[in-house]
């Protein structure tokens, strides 16, 4: 039968959708069957595009963004036919509703180790163009690794805008003052606008001169890089809809919250040539400690609360 | 947190107000103009967005930021071809045009960059900016104002000018005859249509303009939907103006300074939810409307398509 | 016959119209219209509301183009495609609705068609004013802006304009409607030393006595067809009061003295009557366009007209208003039956019997856009019979309009008709028609004939006295003396914002009128 | 903004040809919406060709999934329900010569209003009184945002462009805070309000999908079109739009009426936002500005203010939006295709609507 997978933008941003679909993509070819893709459906109603999927015959709805969790399990109930959906631990219904809540706190909170070690100015920026769950849990891990691997690190938190999803500008705009800030590497989370930021980082020096490095996140931004991409906290979605699929297969669809962690690589942090490989190992050796539960990394979704600790760790 | 606020991080919000301001600059004033002459141009915002996608592929593909401006400009010009022909010439609706426009734009564009950058998402190299002798070794405010691409030191150049049009020229006394009372200019000798064409135009080569510059400075790169209603604050600038260049440059940079303190406060580490920071320009606008709120002085004919002899 | 002479083309006109045929949504305006202009004479344009006048000269100032016949300039066939063809040609009009940008000041008025790159050229077009206003004897100022100057001002910075630019086909298209006695009469002087330097005019005008008075030539239209002409020989040879017969004869078809020179029917006013409409001691402020207006006291009786007379913008239009409620005041009283009204509304007062005919017929009088009959019942939205319980009773409203505008002989292709389609001077019958319905006490009358013609003007005048004559209480604001002499009781002057003398309508009332007008005592 | 009386009105009821005229009347005014759609299709389409897509595949898929399928059309007709009301809203403002461009503002904060409210509501009173309140307040929370506009317009002159745009600036970013700061569900991590079973939510029509909020919609914009075409009241406020002064003149209480117009523009806008929570999303997400507002007002233009063209318009928008999102799906087109098309729709009827008005007036010589 089939899958449907439904994005807010086009899968082609090196991010939260191209991620979703290309996962989805394989993890479809993976149990040979077909898939449907519905992308650039933005954040309005997606009653429509469900009901219209689930009536061509879908056997399994990937709702593939939060603002679809209050629509798709409705549409669920409606039209039986099974859904899944992002950041609702809670929603799970046995053999309908099924919950990935993705985080990849865990691979931030390396990243954030590895960007106190590699600064040079010892001063690190964070800069976002919203306030997403997903996006506060891991600008909440980035800068407790930074503070865990060195108190003396400063860190600096910035948010575009509110919904500045597309405002590339206000990305470069943004970063540069962090950088002009001290800041020598960004961990930047942003839609359209990170690639404002990555252009800010490739046009912009550092307080000493040399380079600004950037840590992206969930995907992988090595085809268009210009040698400025210092890591990426990347997932990989694609062992979480292999077992949805699974779970379809075996009756236990809407049991159990999916997820993703360092454990399985399905959050990894992105090994590039201008990470040195002594500062890897190491990084390597703590992605060990955080999976034995040595190092607890606890993800914060709250924004308030994300600033609250961003204020508390500015000082 | 003292130490935060170094003289690089002052002045590069500074600096970062200015490169936010200038396309709202550009957009304001090229609205004032169309309002000037009688037209509300609602499509800027689809102008802007044609200047930033034509002037980004301009630059890109030549690497002359130069004649990415003059595309962008080109780009938004082509949009204003259309609307001078359907608004001023045949007089159809202004506010459907311009509102199809701007959707049919943001659609357009949004397509053109799928088929072409969707995979490369290529970016431009850093722009190279004119060093003003000794302003610029002003503490602060020099490397902010004065080191700055040459375009800005224009755009600010084509405040005083378009104020010296508009006080001093026949085109000035034209324009605003044709957004006050067209008849009297007709009669006068003066084709409305013309001087009405001559406006749109204009704003949709400063709109355009303003968008390239969006697009190849303030981010270096192009996405759908860049401008995020940018064209909008130039229109709600330009009635604010009341028909003075100067004071879009005062509101633009209002919004600009607004932009970068936002920015400072959480830099600074300041725990105010950014909605509500982000409402702060507006409401410093909306506050002024209710305690200094004139009466308007938009032109009469504003937004009423000219017919000779019609009644 | 005149007519079949003017056909042949005359190599002294400056302008010739050969059949000039112009069509609109349900009228014909110009009807196979010849006509002839030449140099050095004022060629009068006559004809009854909507008879088309306006729209001829719209054809020969480029506004529009002829649906038929063809227009011959200095003797060839042209094409007068726009405004500026036409002022290229030399032909320069002062048109009925002001044409100017009341933003701009005179000078840039005046300025306005230079190429536009230039600088305005102040300098050279102040030395050019100089000159021609000192020929002319005009004078203006050329630094107000001209939403401040008074409507008998910016007629002549119209003509001002026109000459300006060498001009050699002046057109005044009822140039004297907004003149005081005095003004017509420099306007009349101005046009003999224009022609008397070569130019050709033509004037339209509604006032045979103007067009006896200055005209070298008469054209009749009426219903868009020429209906004849009296050439400048014939002019010459009869007396004032034989052109006017000869003018009403091709316009009415009838014979008729004078017409104008109405007698005014004695009235007999109760002087011991309660005054209907009491005005004490009232102030307006001044504003940008207008004086103040300070301590002004009349009493009008039931049954009395009294007049205002003035030259434009002294106040009349402030006073009109600060009375129906539209401008505020700073002061003073207005009781009408002797109940206090300066607190009420514009429409608690109209409800109270106070009715306002403003001079501004397109500006507020009417809505433009809105069909003729819904434009009778402006003042009255949701009253019955023609509203119920708030809705519209369109059967109701029509029949009573297709009424009115019999009664009121309003020329109009459909009561759907869009108002502002109409000729000038049939909208005035709107206006009219609208405040004399029924329930009116008090009547403010502010300039009631402008732009009627004389038909019009003589049946407005009677419906004005009749009204007096049912015990209303008149209020008449003229510039035009001779119609206050022929209507009021009495008359009030009015000078920069004051009430400088009243006279009793007596014998000598033209000469102590004209003495206060001009600043003497009565 | 003239009101344009009919050509065929100069019929009376009484004459016997004016059901004839009528007919002729509705038959010319379909092709002159059909043709010029057609046309704009076939523009589009040459677009579509040239980025290597089928046209006729796509309009097919338009059709079938935005209009001819049974679920296509519940959906489109749900769709409707919002877009009528702010429709009705923008008749009310645009006839009476305010631009209300706050639409978007007035909207989301109706919608959050609605959505904090009805899921407390219901807990306490029968599920119809809820809505019902829930629909109130929804209205005058949108009314009360426009007070700042309708009373600068009315007393200081103040261009409502300008306020309104701003105070859609503010509005969009209050919402947001109310949904982040005040209302929000403590039950979610994702920032939205709490949800309103579907149960609770407006009942659908009959055995399908369709909110009844269509049916709410409808009689909204009837309600206005009749108001302001037949009543006294609804010639005050044409007055007041075509000509102030004359409005001042005849002693309408311009400031009075103003505010009124704001009022019931606006909260029109906030029921709006209130029958698409209540009918259809059962909550607020953060950040959610579904921005129908703006596509709206050329729809209210093309239709010259009159509600049953706008009921038409505003379907024919539905089904493109609708339609459009399926088969660019289907064919690989992006999403963004549908604005163009939409785009090239609106010039297109407007370009025939003039055509129209020039043939009506020579014919009418
Ligand atoms: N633009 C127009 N559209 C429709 N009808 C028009 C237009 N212009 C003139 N008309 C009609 O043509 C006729 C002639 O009007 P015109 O203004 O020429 O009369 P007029 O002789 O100047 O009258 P008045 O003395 O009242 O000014 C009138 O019936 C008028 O309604
Ligand atoms: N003969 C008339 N008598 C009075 N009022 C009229 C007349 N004709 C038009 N109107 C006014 O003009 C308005 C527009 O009229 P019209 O018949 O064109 O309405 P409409 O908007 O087309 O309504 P509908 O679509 O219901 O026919 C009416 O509401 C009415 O106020
Ligand atoms: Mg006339
Ligand atoms: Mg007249």
């Amino acid at each position: 039968k089939s899958i449907a997978i439904l994005a807010p933008e086009e899968g082609t941003d090196y991010g939260w959708n191209q991620q979703g679909i290309d996962a989805a993509k394989a993890a479809a070819k993976a149990a040979g069957i077909e898939i449907v893709v519905a992308q650039g459906l933005g954040y309005g109603d997606v009653r429509p595009t469900l009901r219209e999927l689930a009536s061509d015959g879908a056997s399994l709805l990937i709702a593939h963004a939060s603002g679809y969790n209050t629509a798709a399990p409705e549409i669920a109930k409606e039209t039986k036919v099974p859904v899944a959906i992002v950041d609702t631990p809670t929603g799970l219904e046995k053999g309908l509703v099924a919950d990935y809540t993705l985080s990849g706190h865990e691979g931030a909170y390396l990243a954030g180790r590895l960007a106190a070690k590699m600064s040079r100015s010892k001063s690190v920026g964070i800069v976002v163009s919203g306030e997403p769950p997903s996006w506060n849990s891991q600008s909440a891990a980035f800068a407790q690794g930074v503070k865990a691997e060195n108190p003396d690190v400063k860190v600096t938190y910035a948010v575009i805008g509110p919904a500045a999803y597309s405002d590339a500008a206000g990305g470069k705009r943004v970063t540069e003052s962090v950088i002009a800030s001290g800041a020598d590497i960004i961990f930047g989370q942003g839609n359209g606008s990170s690639f404002g930021m990555l252009q800010a980082v490739e046009t912009t020096k550092a307080g000493d001169g040399g380079k600004v490095y950037f840590i992206d996140v969930i995907g992988d931004k090595t085809p268009i890089d210009k040698g400025f991409l210092l890591s990426s906290v990347v997932w990989n979605i694609e062992p979480v809809y292999a077992a949805m699929i699974a779970d379809l297969k075996a009756d236990t669809f809407g049991t159990k919250s999916y997820s993703i962690g360092l454990k399985d690589d399905s959050v990894k942090l992105l090994k590039t040539a201008a990470i040195p490989d002594d500062v890897w190992a190491k990084i390597q050796a703590l992605r060990e400690d955080v999976i034995s539960g040595k190092t607890k990394v606890e993800p914060v979704y709250d924004a308030a609360a994300v600033r609250a600790l961003m204020t508390s760790v500015a000082q | 947190m003292t130490g935060l606020f170094s003289e690089v991080f002052l002045s590069a919000l500074l600096f970062g107000a200015v490169t936010a301001a200038i396309p709202l600059l550009l957009a304001g004033l090229g609205e004032q103009m169309s309002e000037k002459a009688g037209v509300l141009n609602i499509g800027i915002e689809g102008m802007m967005l044609a200047g930033a996608y034509l002037g980004f592929v301009g630059a890109f593909y030549s690497g002359s930021l130069w004649l990415g401006f003059f595309t962008g400009a080109a780009g938004g010009i082509a949009v204003a071809l259309v609307m001078a022909l359907l608004c001023v010439r045949i007089g159809l609706n202004q506010i459907v045009i311009g509102i199809a426009l701007t959707l049919g734009l943001e659609g357009l564009t949004a397509l053109l960059h799928h088929f072409q950058f969707s995979r490369s998402y290529p970016r431009l190299p850093a722009v190279d900016v004119t060093v003003i002798p000794l302003l610029s070794d002003i503490p602060v405010i020099g490397p902010a104002l004065f080191r700055q691409h040459l375009i800005v030191y224009l755009a600010i150049a084509l405040v005083f000018a378009m104020g010296h049009i508009y006080r001093r020229t026949q085109l000035g006394l034209n324009l605003q005859a044709a957004g006050d009372k067209p008849a009297a200019l007709d009669v006068a000798g003066i084709d409305v249509m013309r001087t009405r064409t001559i406006a749109v135009l204009t704003t949709g080569a400063l709109a355009g303009l303003g968008g390239a510059f969006l697009a190849n400075v303030g981010a270096g790169l192009f996405i759908p939907f860049i401008t995020n209603g940018a064209g909008f604050l130039g229109i709600v600038l330009a009635m604010l103006a009341r028909g003075r260049p100067v004071w879009v440059l005062f509101g633009a940079l209002l919004f600009g300074v607004c932009l970068s303190l936002t920015t400072a406060m959480q830099v600074a580490g300041i725990n105010i939810p950014t909605d509500i920071i982000q409402m702060l320009p507006f409401l410093a606008v909306m506050i002024m409307l209710v305690l200094f709120g004139r009466r308007a002085s938009l032109p009469a004919a504003l937004g009423i398509p000219y017919e000779r002899g019609a009644r | 016959m005149s007519i079949a002479s003017s056909l042949s083309v005359d190599k002294r006109d400056i302008v010739a119209l050969e059949g000039v045929t112009k069509r609109f949504p349900g009228v014909v305006a110009n009807d196979g219209v010849d006509l002839a202009i030449r140099p050095g004479e004022v060629h009068v344009l006559l004809g009854e509301n909507g008879a088309g006048k306006s729209t001829l000269i719209g054809m020969l100032s480029g506004l529009q183009q002829p649906d038929e016949g063809r227009i011959l300039v200095d003797g060839e066939p042209t094409a007068i495609t726009s405004p500026r063809h036409a002022l290229a040609l030399g032909i320069g009009t002062v048109f009925q609705h002001m044409m100017l940008v009341p933003t701009l000041t005179v000078a840039e008025n005046l300025l306005l068609g230079g190429p536009w790159w230039q600088r305005p050229k102040t300098e050279e077009l102040e030395a050019r004013v100089a000159e021609i206003t000192r020929t002319l004897g005009i004078t203006v100022r050329l630094h107000a802006k001209v939403s401040e100057l008074s409507l008998g001002e910016q007629q002549q910075v119209e003509i001002l304009r026109a000459m300006v630019r060498n001009t050699r086909l002046l057109i005044l298209d009822e140039s004297t409607s907004m003149l005081t006695p005095k003004g017509i009469e420099e306007l009349g002087a101005l046009m003999r030393r224009l022609v008397g330097q070569g130019l050709a005019i033509v004037f339209i005008t509604h006032k045979l006595k103007e067009a006896a008075a200055f005209g070298d030539r008469i054209s009749v239209l009426k219903l868009g067809r020429k209906v004849g002409e009296i050439p400048p020989e014939r002019f010459r040879a009869l007396g004032e009061q034989a052109i006017i017969s000869e003018i009403v004869e091709l316009m009415f078809g009838k014979r008729k003295d004078d017409p104008e020179a109405a007698e005014r029917p004695v009235r007999v006013i109760h002087a011991e009557a309660a005054p209907l409409l009491q005005v004490h001691d009232l102030a307006v402020a001044p504003t940008d366009e207008a004086p103040c207006l300070s301590s002004i006291s009349f009493d009008i009786r039931p049954g009395e007209i009294f007049g205002i007379a003035g030259i434009d913008g002294n106040g009349q239009k402030q006073l009109a208003e600060a009375l129906a409620g539209q401008r505020a005041t700073m002061g003073g009283s207005v009781r009408l039956e002797g109940a206090p009204i300066e607190a009420l509304s514009v429409g608690e007062r109209r409800e109270r019997g106070l009715r306002y005919l403003t001079d501004d017929r397109l500006g507020e009088g009417t809505v433009g856009t809105f069909p003729v009959s819904i434009n009778f019942f402006l003042k009255q939205v949701g009253a019955a019979p023609f509203w119920r319980k708030g809705v519209e009773q369109r059967a109701e409203i029509d029949k009573r309009a297709a009424q009115i505008v019999r009664e009121y002989d309003v020329r109009t292709p459909s009561l759907k008709t869009p108002v502002a389609r109409l000729s000038g001077g049939n909208i005035q019958k709107v206006l009219l028609a609208r405040e004399l319905a029924e329930g009116a006490k008090v009547v403010i009358f502010n300039k009631p004939t402008y732009g009627l013609d004389l038909a019009n003007t003589l049946a407005s005048r009677q419906r004005i006295r009749d009204t007096a004559a049912r015990g209303l209480a008149v209020l008449l604001i003229s510039t035009d003396l001779e119609e206050l002499l022929s209507m009021c009781d009495r008359i009030a002057v009015i000078s920069n914002g004051s009430l400088v003398g009243t006279v009793e309508n007596a014998d000598d009332a033209r000469t102590k009128v004209g003495r206060l007008m001009i600043g003497l005592a009565a | 903004m003239s009101i344009e009386t009919a050509p065929s009105a100069g019929a009376t009821a009484l004459d016997p040809t004016a059901a004839v005229a009528t007919r002729r009347d509705i038959q010319h005014r379909l092709l002159m919406t059909l043709g010029p759609i057609l046309a704009a299709l076939i523009i589009a389409g040459c677009i579509l060709l040239a980025v290597g897509v089928d046209p006729l595949a796509y309009y097919g898929f338009v059709l079938e999934k935005g209009l001819l399928s049974p679920l296509g059309i519940q959906q489109t007709l749900t769709r409707m329900a919002p877009l009528l009301f702010l429709a009705a809203g923008l008749i009310v403002a645009f006839r009476a010569g305010m631009w209300n461009l706050g639409g978007d503002g007035q909207f989301l904060l109706g919608a959050v209003t609605a959505a904090a409210s009805a899921p407390v509501f219901v807990q306490i009173m029968p599920a119809w009184l809820a809505l019902v309140c829930s629909f109130l307040i929804a209205m005058v929370v949108a009314m009360i945002w426009s007070l700042v506009p309708a009373l600068l317009r009315a007393y200081q002159g103040v261009n409502e462009i300008i306020t309104t745009l701003m105070m859609t600036f503010l509005g969009t970013s209050l919402a947001n805070v109310l949904v982040k700061l005040v209302f929000r569900d403590p039950g979610t991590t994702v920032p939205q309000t709490r949800t309103l079973p579907v149960e609770d939510r407006l009942p659908r029509l009959f055995e399908t999908t369709i909110t009844s909020g269509l049916l709410l919609g409808l009689a909204a914009i009837i309600i206005v079109h009749l108001v302001m075409t037949r009543t006294a009241f609804g010639l005050k406020l044409r007055i007041v739009g075509a000509n102030p002064r004359a409005a001042i003149h005849s002693g309408l209480g311009v400031p009075k009426l103003t505010i009124a117009v704001f009022a019931i523009s606006a909260g029109l806008a906030g029921l709006a936002g209130a029958v698409d929570i209540l009918g259809v999303q059962g909550n607020v997400r953060a950040d959610w500005n579904p921005a129908y507002g703006l596509a709206v007002i050329p729809v209210v233009f093309l239709a010259r203010m009159n509600g049953f063209a706008a009921i038409g318009f505003v379907f024919l928008l539905s089904v493109l939006s609708i339609g459009g999102e399926s088969a660019a799906r289907r064919l690989g087109v992006p999403n963004h295709f549908t604005l163009v098309l939409v785009s090239i729709v609106l010039i297109v009827l407007a370009l025939a609507e003039y055509i129209d008005h020039r043939y009506n007036q020579s014919r009418r010589v």
